[in-house]
């Protein structure tokens, strides 16, 4: 569902990458460092203009059909986007709040699943990386998005983590959704592996 | 005693005085008390919550 | 010898927590006969003054919490260092839970200050060397309390507050002297002069009686609070399991 | 109104959290207020006629100061970009943001300029005109000041240049703002500049969020 | 000594390279002193009147706003910890740093000044006495800043509480550099207040690096 | 080198822990999220006091024999310390200068093997993730101290990367060097196995 691309700074990263992604899809970007992935997903999901080329969601540009593009989809950056100052339970709330879902069950279940329902109530401030790592990654179960963007999602979550979340991708494909994500180790499931395209740059 | 009120004139500026000193007096005396009950009420859940 | 294995035994939070609580009553007790002796004094036996008239009466309360608000300073300062250098966890409970004690005394310095001003100057405020000061030991107790709140690990809280209190000690000798540097509308020393004092005996007893109930009721507070705060410190220590236990069969 | 209230509630929930950075703007303008009497030598006459200019620059610096908690930390935490991301209009998250903001310091900040004014000699009948200009100007200044936070957001150190930014943007509040008051002092009418004071608050009501939206955009990639 | 001279000139090329930053400051002042002819109905004997304090209290408060920088980006990218744990002694680090923020701070503010002073019909005799004091006080608000600094960084949003922290010290300072500016427009010998700005500075050199060090030290846990 | 240990926050992460090291043995803690080991690796470098205990080194407590500790030591924790606004090879440079290095050769060096030769003026600001984990790792090639404490080293690195920098640990521990790290990923070569001992928390 997307179409040609740019670059980044004063230096072109890529150019002229092309790919479609349909239903049930995964697509791996790899790459070695500084390579351009987050620059990659970043215009994926709209936080940056691409150079030249542009991305189309459902056949369209997703410039002219912005809201559509953001209500389907949802990013996981670098950076995890929560407040320290608040509790996790706080945090997926807003998170959750802000995406639609008005659901305490669902908040619930989510905490569960990704092992912080003994912590709810810590200030996000005094969670480890990893913990805080899960909450945002809590987003995507809040959300309920078709498209997920995903720059590297395992970063400082221990073996238990990857598992869970692996699963959830699982899921998440075998439901029609569509994973982007960039990781440098290699996926472990043979589910997600079979589902994979791989896009590596340089 | 009407006079002893009075206080030559400066009534106002001598009993705001003393009855500001005993407001802040008391409230110093009332926090430590307030905070000891929620202390203690804190610990107590936090122990039977631990307990079981 | 003996003087300072008390204070090592006071040290610890437990036998803190005992003694003090054994001894706030009679502090209580004598704080409560103190002020009462020093009203009573203060406001029915003290004589007019020949200037100010009843006016003066103010000073029974202005003077003592003044002088207490600079002495908690000194407290809070000295308790500070002594935590900060001796890494002692007791000391900085009491500096921290005298913040607020000053600060209250501060203000009240502050407010019957200007309360006794617009009779005696014609103004609520003047912005002259004392009064000013005093003003600035009152944020910088508000500093030292803000900075305590902002934390939210107790230990980083208590040294960051206490360095911050034992740098604002530069003011404490600003306000004292203060009257001498500059030439101000404030009342010159009175009480404090070396030699005799330059003040009726009648009217030196209650205000004598009254700065000591002051400070009594310092020590008062101060232990209550301190008590509270070890309890809260030591949260995790076996005595207060049994000490709640006692509490509560 | 989801986004509006949500946010809005996040905020405000975040400031109580930490309920001494509360009353941070207030401690800062009951400073910078006392400063000045310190600066001069002052007599009350001298003092009065320097009230209202002395009040009205510590509320716009008080203000100014605390404009970049509005969107610093949600930048540097990455919620911004997330907001950002979020299917709901932007310009109603911006205005939840600023909403909070004026409530934590503007609406704060008046509330507590009486007491400040008696102590610089200000006469207690025109008080009112004090408030209202402040009630009015306060939130216009929040307003404007979001659109340069939201430019500078993404610069590391923005804090200056943020002043710079705004600086220019507050003054015409500054003045008319100042001027009223000061004119109620000497008996003036001085309905003309309330309502003037009135209009930019309209204005940037209306005007302030968008451009705000499109800062925020474009700082962000 | 190594230390010292690395970090000023990394501080400096730091500043350098936002050639932007270097003048914010600067900027922050000239607009703060020219809001007050505008906030007041002003004819040139009130400015006059009115000239050191403003003066003054706006180079404090553009150190003021500057300070931050001291630490602030250094603790949110992790070199503030590498330096703490660095095997030089931290006060030398430290004051490195605060030798290069006042360089580009306070040192241009009193450079500066004369042009302002001028502008609000300062006369041009005393002027020299305007910059002594400024080149005597400045210094003196960096170091103490230092402290606040320290003391807030570990805080999000630290920005007002640090004004609340460090105001308070910042006081006499103001008082002394502003009553001798004003003394010495009446014509009066004002070497007293020079000396004692002059032991302000001493003593805040000496102690206040040390001050700084502990409270880093301390809120890094 | 080493002994008994303590907490963080509130709560008690770990307790009575106790190990010794010596030369030429790497150190490596697991454990899942949020059980402490950022906690324990900045107890270890001196930038948290224990709740309880002490840290030797040498036989020295740590915080009376601090100077000697700070100089042996050099610790990289999850941010990486570099100064955006300067170039890889003036942070690099700064970082040299401040751990005694004075020699180009040694830094430009460190740039080739960490394969940031072409970046080296650049502003870190424009260098990806991996980029500048890998400058901040260039610490420890010009600092030479004697125990290296390294908080996952590997984020955000790609494989390339990981081998360079562990290679580099073998010959640190091979020159008598010694080694804590944190990952959630294993070692992947023999050399470093051999010499690894696994302190698991919780
Ligand atoms: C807001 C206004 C005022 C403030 C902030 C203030 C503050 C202080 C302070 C801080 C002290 C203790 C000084 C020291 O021990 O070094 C003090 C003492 C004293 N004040 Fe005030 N004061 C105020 C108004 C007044 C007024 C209006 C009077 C009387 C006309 C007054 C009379 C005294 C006297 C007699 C002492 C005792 C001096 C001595 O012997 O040390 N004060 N005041
Ligand atoms: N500043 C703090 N204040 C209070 N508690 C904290 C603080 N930092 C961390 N903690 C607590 O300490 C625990 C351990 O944190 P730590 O960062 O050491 O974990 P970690 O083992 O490094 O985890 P990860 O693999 O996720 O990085 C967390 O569960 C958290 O609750
Ligand atoms: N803000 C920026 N301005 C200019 N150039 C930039 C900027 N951000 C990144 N770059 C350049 O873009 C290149 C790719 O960056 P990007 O962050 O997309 O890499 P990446 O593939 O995500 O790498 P990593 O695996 O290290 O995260 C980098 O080499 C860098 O030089
Ligand atoms: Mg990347
Ligand atoms: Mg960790």
């Amino acid at each position: 569902m997307e179409a040609v691309q740019g670059a980044r700074g004063d230096r072109v990263l890529f150019s002229s990458l092309s790919f479609n992604l349909s239903r049930g899809q995964l697509l791996h970007i790899t790459g070695p460092n500084g390579s351009g992935k987050t620059t990659l997903l970043r215009i994926l999901c709209g936080l940056l203009t691409p150079l030249e080329g542009m991305v189309r969601w459902h056949g369209h540009d997703i410039r002219s059909s912005a809201s559509t593009h953001r209500r389907e989809c949802t990013y996981i950056g670098h950076r995890d986007g929560l407040k320290a100052e608040l509790t996790a339970l706080e945090n997926l709330q807003v998170n959750a709040r802000m995406s639609g879902c008005h659901d305490t069950k669902v908040i619930n279940d989510s905490l569960r699943l990704l092992g912080l329902w003994d912590y709810q109530d810590l200030l996000v401030g005094h969670l480890s990386a990893g913990q805080r790592r899960r909450l945002a990654l809590g987003r995507l179960l809040v959300k309920r998005a078709i498209l997920w963007i995903l720059d590297e999602p395992f970063t400082a979550i221990d073996i238990d983590g990857r598992d869970i979340i692996e699963a959830q991708l699982i899921s998440h494909l075998q439901g029609d959704g569509i994973v982007v994500l960039t990781s440098h180790q290699a996926l472990s499931r043979p589910q997600l592996r079979e589902r994979c395209v791989t896009v590596s740059l340089q | 005693m009407s006079e002893f009120f009075h206080m030559g004139g400066y009534a106002f500026y001598v009993w705001t005085a003393y009855g500001m000193a005993f407001a802040i007096l008391l409230i110093n005396v009332v926090v430590p008390i307030v905070r000891r009950q929620r202390l203690l009420r804190d610990l107590r859940r936090m122990k039977s919550r631990k307990t079981p | 010898m003996r003087l300072f294995r008390f204070f090592h035994r006071f040290a610890s939070p437990r036998e803190f927590f005992r003694i003090a609580g054994s001894m706030i009553p009679w502090l209580a007790a004598t704080t409560l006969l103190l002020l009462l002796i020093g009203l009573y004094l203060g406001l029915f036996v003290a004589p007019p003054d020949y200037q100010q008239g009843e006016s003066y009466r103010i000073m029974f309360i202005h003077v003592p919490s003044a002088w207490m608000s600079l002495f908690v300073y000194m407290v809070m300062a000295g308790t500070a260092a002594i935590g900060l250098i001796w890494r002692i966890k007791l000391a900085h409970v009491i500096a921290m839970s005298s913040a607020p004690i000053g600060a209250s005394f501060t203000f009240l310095a502050l407010v019957t200050g200007s309360l006794w001003g617009k009779p005696m100057w014609g103004a609520w405020w003047v912005w002259d060397a004392r009064l000013t000061s005093e003003l600035i030991l009152l944020f910088l107790y508000l500093g030292v309390m803000a900075l305590y709140a902002a934390f939210e690990e107790r230990r980083t809280a208590q040294r960051a507050a206490g360095i911050l209190a034992i740098v604002g000690v530069i003011n404490v000798p600003i306000i004292h002297y203060s009257v001498m540097w500059w030439n101000t509308l404030h009342q010159g020393p009175t009480v404090t002069k070396f030699d005799a004092p330059s003040i009726h005996p009648s009217m030196l007893a209650p205000l004598l009686i009254m700065s000591v109930a002051f400070m009594l009721f310092y020590a008062v507070v101060l232990l209550m609070r301190a008590r509270w705060e070890v309890l809260d410190q030591e949260q995790r220590s076996n005595w207060v399991d049994d000490y709640l236990e006692q509490l509560s069969p | 109104m989801t986004a509006f209230t949500t946010i809005f509630r996040r905020d405000i929930k975040l400031a109580l959290r930490h309920r001494s950075e509360l009353i941070n703007p207030l401690a800062f303008f009951v400073i910078v207020v006392s400063l000045f009497p310190l600066g001069l030598s002052a007599d009350s006459r001298t003092l009065l006629q320097l009230a209202p200019a002395v009040l009205w620059i510590s509320a716009l610096l008080a203000t100014m100061l605390s404009l970049e908690s509005i969107f610093r930390s949600d930048y540097e935490d990455g919620s911004l970009e997330q907001l950002v991301l979020s299917d709901h209009p932007l310009f109603l998250i911006v205005l939840g943001k600023v909403t909070a903001h004026w409530c934590t310091t503007g609406l704060l900040l008046t509330l507590m300029s009486p007491a400040l004014a008696i102590s610089l000699a200000f006469p207690p009948q025109n008080l009112d005109i004090l408030v209202w200009t402040l009630l009015l100007g306060t939130p216009t200044l929040s307003l404007i000041g979001s659109i340069g936070v939201a430019l500078t957001v993404g610069l590391r150190r923005g804090g200056i240049l943020l002043a710079l930014l705004i600086l220019p943007l507050y003054i015409p509040i500054l003045i008319f703002g100042a001027s009223a008051v000061d004119m109620s002092i000497d008996g003036l009418d001085v309905a003309g500049q309330l309502y003037l004071l009135a209009a930019l608050f309209v204005l940037s009501l209306t005007l302030a969020p968008f451009a705000t939206s499109a800062a925020l955009r474009v700082t962000l990639e």
